[in-house]
This record gives structure tokens, C-alpha cells and sequence, in this order.
């Protein structure tokens, strides 16, 4: 397959030459890749890597999320910023980063608050979407952007020692995240990163999975975690898969009568805002 | 302990991730027996308020009243409760039954 | 815990808040990472993650071997190097990008092949040894300094969608490279990623997850991969656990009645040299 | 086939991985039945190279003779073999086998 005809350049065939040797990706994954485009919401502790590999594998075109800046206590996790970016916008930081990797690649940079005014514009524009945020108010309106727009979601999550890592709205049986959970957690029981810390590694492992998701989403090759829940406890070194249902009929947005058919305001829906910091664990 | 009365226990892995576990003693796995005929997840649950999470004061993080607080999944050997019978499945000798706090931080 | 005397800056508690939270690591965690040397053998697809969440995570002194340089064809897979650093050491292009990311950490280059005669001499330094290499020959060898110096040592390994991990000599049961595979494979029998490809993700999960075990080892906190290997298959997202044998009391190395007592020429042990390329492969 | 014929069949899974699933026709898992008496996994060999491996002309990346070649690791059901009885360890129904040839890349 290797002298069949394609429509890869000389310089990309000798770019990716290591993984078009691999048997079920090969110069079709390749050219899938290359001619894809996929969208990172959260240039965090799972954007990172997931962006690094997705760029580093030559997704054509990268679109990536975040209103945030670079701070400090976000490097040990986050390994797609450096300390000389401290207090410029994660999406301009992680940018120069893959273009340093990869400068053959688009890169577009939505240095935006996602709401329900903005995520549909956005998304559209791609062709699978990756949840690497870090609240429910926030994975809500991306599972509903993702449904209206009927793209595949490839949704990671951590926190301290643990990672989950599923793939919603990939087949007709496939659930989203609201089939899985219709009513979302009261705002004061969620914990996270900046309450209950995570480790570099947890993020690592579940950005690396992530991507490697979306490439087997992209190349159509590999049974995707779509249907199914990768539970990862890194103290214990546990991976359990577990079976999750199917599409719920009752579903509010990817059911056959949807009460939700346009974006709603999530930070209302959730009962809290998606800028809550944790103040009294700044000042450290 | 009579053989009719063993005959009615039920021996069952309780299982707690993603953050519940720190409600029942920071264990991930604890092995229990629990007695009534054709024990379901619900009678689980009510055990469990009045055995493993007894002295808990933050019961909220994983039960709301007598049922699963939202954000919280269910399994019964790795499969998703909803696959089952929810709070109605009925476990047998040996079942695995999961709590897994769904994580939201990246 | 936040307020008992400890040994961290300021600077440190502020750069490494977010898993000085972590429940079963915190401030004793940290005192641990950061007083503490790891040695990375290889600045390949499983050494850049592994070192690049060590660098974060605060790893007092990073060691790096690698004697080659960097290809265009490594950055599909290699993402701690960049494409201006073509040509280069890795060594010292993979340093750059720890110290971009975290420059109050040590890090010591060995631009070395790493023999018989070298191992010893750099191994001594370090606490913890990472393999991250790529041949048979170098397994050998790393596995024999670790077990003569007395170092546990974390193994990876990767080709295509699958990867492997286990950590070795790390308590009085657990067994080495040696005891698992007393016989080297012969060599025209081992596809390395030149020939068989290698998916960059693969590598990204498997190298994070290397990170893991290194910062469970130094800090002393949850189970090692030691006596079990992970089975990593990305095609299928199949994670499986298998116990290995312990120690064996037949080993040529760590058992009790040792034949090698030294450091030995692995390239003769194993039938090959560490250098063989695939060279129809490189004019791709 | 007589009920006595079939009560000395074992019915397995083979399983292959780390690149010897090539040799298999590109198949990881395998659900075989193999007749004999007190089935041992040299058995297992030799009905490999009769049946799975006939027509594959790299054997010798998983068998060298009748024997697994080195850096070959063989498991039962997620355990060493050298936990078990190596070679001779008795196979019974339902058994899980299997073929990882270890990886050395990175
Ligand atoms: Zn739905
Ligand atoms: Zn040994």
C-alpha cells in the first residue's frame, strides 16, 4: 500500500512514516487524519496532551477552547504551557507549542468564554469534538452543541489518582452524556481540580487516550470506547471497562422528542457558573 | 446464626471510586453480607445508610433521601445499572456492585 | 497537613498546589519528588512523556541517555523534541523543553551509547531507572546495572496499537527483566518501531503511565505495577493485569547464586548491535 | 460424535498479542475445542502447529521446535505459566491461553 497511489506529500510520508507502517492505520488513516479537523475544549491537564498527540499525528486542522490564562500551579500537569507564557491565554500558549511540534497543521485559537451563544459557531466547524473541560456546567453544553450538531464527543475527565474516559454520540446506539446522567450534580458536591487535586500523570494518561480515541474515530480502524466507560485508578494501577446503556428514548436532547433542542443557559441548569475558583486555595 | 438464617444472607463486594470511597473509611473494597430474601440494590442502599455510612456526615455526596444522588453511577458486575433493573435488580451470592462517582476536573 | 513544618518553598508550594492536594501523596509527596534523581534511558516516544511529567511533577534531578538525534520522522511520536531541534542530541533538545516547562529542576544529559563500560558509572546517580529503550540489547543491559546497583527500575515498551508495562526489582519477591526472560529473542525475530510503526498515543499513555510508577515508587504511595504487567491493546481499549512469576531463584542475575556478576557485552548476548537500523525504511 | 468421544474435548480461548496474532490469521481471540485426556499446554503446541499455525510460515515467531521461543510469554487465564506448571499445567473447560509476544519498542 505503501506505492499505491495517495495524496500524501513527500514531506508527510517522510513525517509519518512510522505510523503508516502501522497495519490497520496505514496512508488511508493518514489521509483521514490529514484532511480532519478536530476541537479541544480545554487547554488543560487533558487538552495538552490530547492536542500534542492529535498535532503530533497530523489532524489537519486543530481548533482549540479556553478563556483561561497560563498560571503557575497549572504546570505540573498541564505540559503544553511554559513558565514564560505564565499569564498569556492557554490558547495562544498551547498553540506555539504544536506549532513547534508540527508546523504543517492549522491551528485556530477560540480564546472565548463557551456559552450558548458562542459553541454552535464554533463547532460547527469540526468534525469531532473533544471534552477536556474541568465542570459539568461546561460538559453539558458541549454533550448539547455536539448532539444538535450530531458530532461525535470523546469525553475525558480526572481528578487526584483517577481518570474516565468514554466516547458519546459515535452509532445509533450510542448514548451522550445526558442519557447517562439527565439530571446534573448539585454544584456544592462537585470537587475539583483546584479542591481536590490531580496528578501530571492521570491527565497524561487519559489526554494520550483521548487522542488516541478521536484517531481511531478519524480513521475508522479500532472499536472506540463508545458505549463503554474506561475507569482508570492510577494508586491502584486498576483499569476496569464497564458497560454503559444504550441512546435513552427519554433522553432531553438525543432522544426522539427532545425538550432541549436549542442551547440553553447551562450555568442556570447546573445552579453555579463556570468561572467558580476555589480563593482561599490561590493564595497558597 | 441458624442454616435457615445463612440461607437468606447474600455476600456482595461493595465497590466505591472516583471519590465516594473517602465516605466509607478511604477503603475502595469492602466485602459484606447482607440477610432479607431476594436482596435488590435497594435494600443495599438502605443498608448501606445504616451500616457502612452510619457515622458519615457528608451521606449527601453519594445519597439523596434513600436514592442514588445524581452524578452517581451504578453498576452491578462492570455493567451499567440501567442495563439491569435499576434500584430493582435483585444480586445474588458473589455480585459485584459499584458506586462510582463521576469526576469532572481535567 | 498544609501547615506542618516541611521543607518546600514558597515558590514550590505554589508551582505544585495542585497535587500537594492530593490525598496519599501531598507535602511528604512532594518533599519526596523533589529530593529525589530518576535516570530516563531513551529521549524517545516513551522517555519524552515520562520525563516531561517527572520534569513537572518536580523530580529534583532528571537524568537523560540517548545518543542519537533528532529525525523528522520521530516527531509523529517524540513530542518533547521540536522540529527546529532536527539534527540535534535529544538529550539536550529534550532538556530544553523540561526547563521551558519547570527550569528549578536539575537535569543531566548523557549523550552516550550506553554499554558495559558507561552503565554503571551514570546508574550510580539515580534513585529510580526508567526504560524507556527500544532493542533487546539495551533491555539486557539496563536490567543488569539495575539489578548490580540495586535500583528498581520501570519498564515500558510499545510498537503499533499495544503496549506493555511492569516494574522490576522493587521488593524482595518481585522479579527482573532476567528472571521473565532468561533467553533473549533472536534478533531477526524482534520488530522494532522502524519496522513495525508505532502509534504516538501509545506511546503518550504508556510513557505517563511509566511517570506514575516512578512517583508511586519515590513518594511510597499506592501499588506498583511490580510482579504484574500491564497489557495495553489501543485497538480495542483492552487494559489486562497479569501476575508474573517472582523472583526466580534460577536467575542469572538476581537470583542467588549469580553468573553475572558484571556488566557483559549485550550485543553478543543478544546476537545484534543496538545501532542496526532499517535502512529501505529511512528513504521513505 | 459419541457423548464419550465429546465429555474429552476442552473447549479454550487463544489468545494472541504483541504481534503474534499476525501469525493467526490476524485474530486475537481464538474459541477452539481440542480432544485428549488431561489437556496440557504442550498439547495445546502441538495442536497449535497442526491446526492454527499449518499454514504459517513464521512459526518460528512463536514456537521454536515444540517449545514457546523465547520472549514469548505464555499465561493462564492472566497468570504466568510459570506460576502454574509451565508446560505440563492441565487445561480444563473454559480456560483462557495466552500468546503475548513482548514488545521492545518505544
Ligand atoms: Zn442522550
Ligand atoms: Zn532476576
Amino acid at each position: 500500500t505503501m506505492h499505491a497511489p495517495h495524496s500524501l506529500s513527500k514531506e508527510q510520508v517522510g513525517r509519518y512514516s512510522r505510523q503508516l507502517l502501522v497495519a490497520d492505520f496505514g496512508v488511508t488513516g493518514q489521509e483521514r487524519l490529514s484532511s480532519s479537523s478536530v476541537l479541544i475544549v480545554g487547554a488543560g491537564g487533558l487538552g495538552c496532551p490530547c492536542a500534542t498527540y492529535l498535532a503530533a499525528a497530523g489532524v489537519g486542522t486543530i481548533g482549540i477552547v479556553d478563556f483561561d490564562t497560563v498560571s503557575l500551579d497549572n504546570l505540573h500537569r498541564q505540559v503544553g504551557h511554559k513558565e514564560k507564557n505564565v499569564g498569556k491565554k492557554k490558547t495562544e500558549s498551547l498553540r506555539d507549542s504544536l506549532h513547534e511540534l508540527n508546523s504543517s497543521i492549522h491551528i485556530n485559537c477560540h480564546s472565548v468564554v463557551l456559552d450558548r451563544h458562542s459553541a454552535l459557531e464554533i463547532f460547527k466547524g469540526y468534525d469531532v469534538i473533544v471534552d477536556c473541560s474541568d465542570n459539568p456546567s461546561t460538559r453539558y453544553l458541549i454533550n448539547d452543541a455536539s448532539i444538535l450538531l450530531n458530532k461525535p464527543l470523546v469525553s475525558g475527565s480526572a481528578l487526584r489518582w483517577e481518570g474516565q474516559l468514554t466516547v458519546y454520540n459515535y452509532g445509533e446506539r450510542c448514548p451522550c452524556y445526558r442519557c447517562v446522567f439527565p439530571v446534573p450534580p448539585s454544584p456544592h458536591l462537585v470537587t475539583n481540580c483546584a479542591e481536590g487535586g490531580v496528578l501530571g500523570p492521570i491527565v497524561g494518561t487519559m489526554g494520550s487516550l483521548q487522542a488516541l480515541e478521536v484517531i481511531k474515530i478519524i480513521s475508522q480502524s479500532g472499536a472506540t470506547y463508545a458505549g463503554r466507560l474506561l475507569l482508570f485508578d492510577g494508586q491502584s494501577g486498576k483499569m476496569t471497562t464497564v458497560n454503559l446503556r444504550e441512546r435513552s428514548p427519554k433522553c432531553a436532547v438525543c432522544g426522539p422528542h427532545p425538550t432541549v433542542t436549542e442551547l440553553i443557559d447551562y450555568d442556570v441548569f447546573c445552579g453555579s457558573g463556570v468561572h467558580d475558583k476555589t480563593p482561599d486555595l490561590k493564595v497558597l | 446464626q441458624s442454616e435457615s438464617e445463612r440461607m437468606t444472607e447474600t455476600s456482595l463486594t461493595l465497590e466505591f471510586t472516583g471519590g465516594s470511597e473517602f465516605l466509607v473509611g478511604n477503603q475502595k473494597m469492602h466485602q459484606v453480607s447482607i440477610s432479607g430474601e431476594e436482596l435488590t440494590i435497594r435494600s443495599v442502599l438502605i443498608w448501606l445508610k445504616e451500616n457502612l455510612l452510619k457515622n458519615c456526615d457528608r451521606i449527601d455526596l453519594l445519597l439523596e433521601g434513600d436514592a442514588v444522588r445524581p452524578g452517581v453511577l451504578v453498576l452491578v458486575n462492570d455493567t451499567d445499572w440501567e442495563l439491569l433493573d435499576e434500584e430493582k435488580t435483585v444480586l445474588k451470592n458473589g455480585d459485584r456492585v459499584t458506586f462510582i462517582s463521576t469526576l469532572h476536573g481535567g
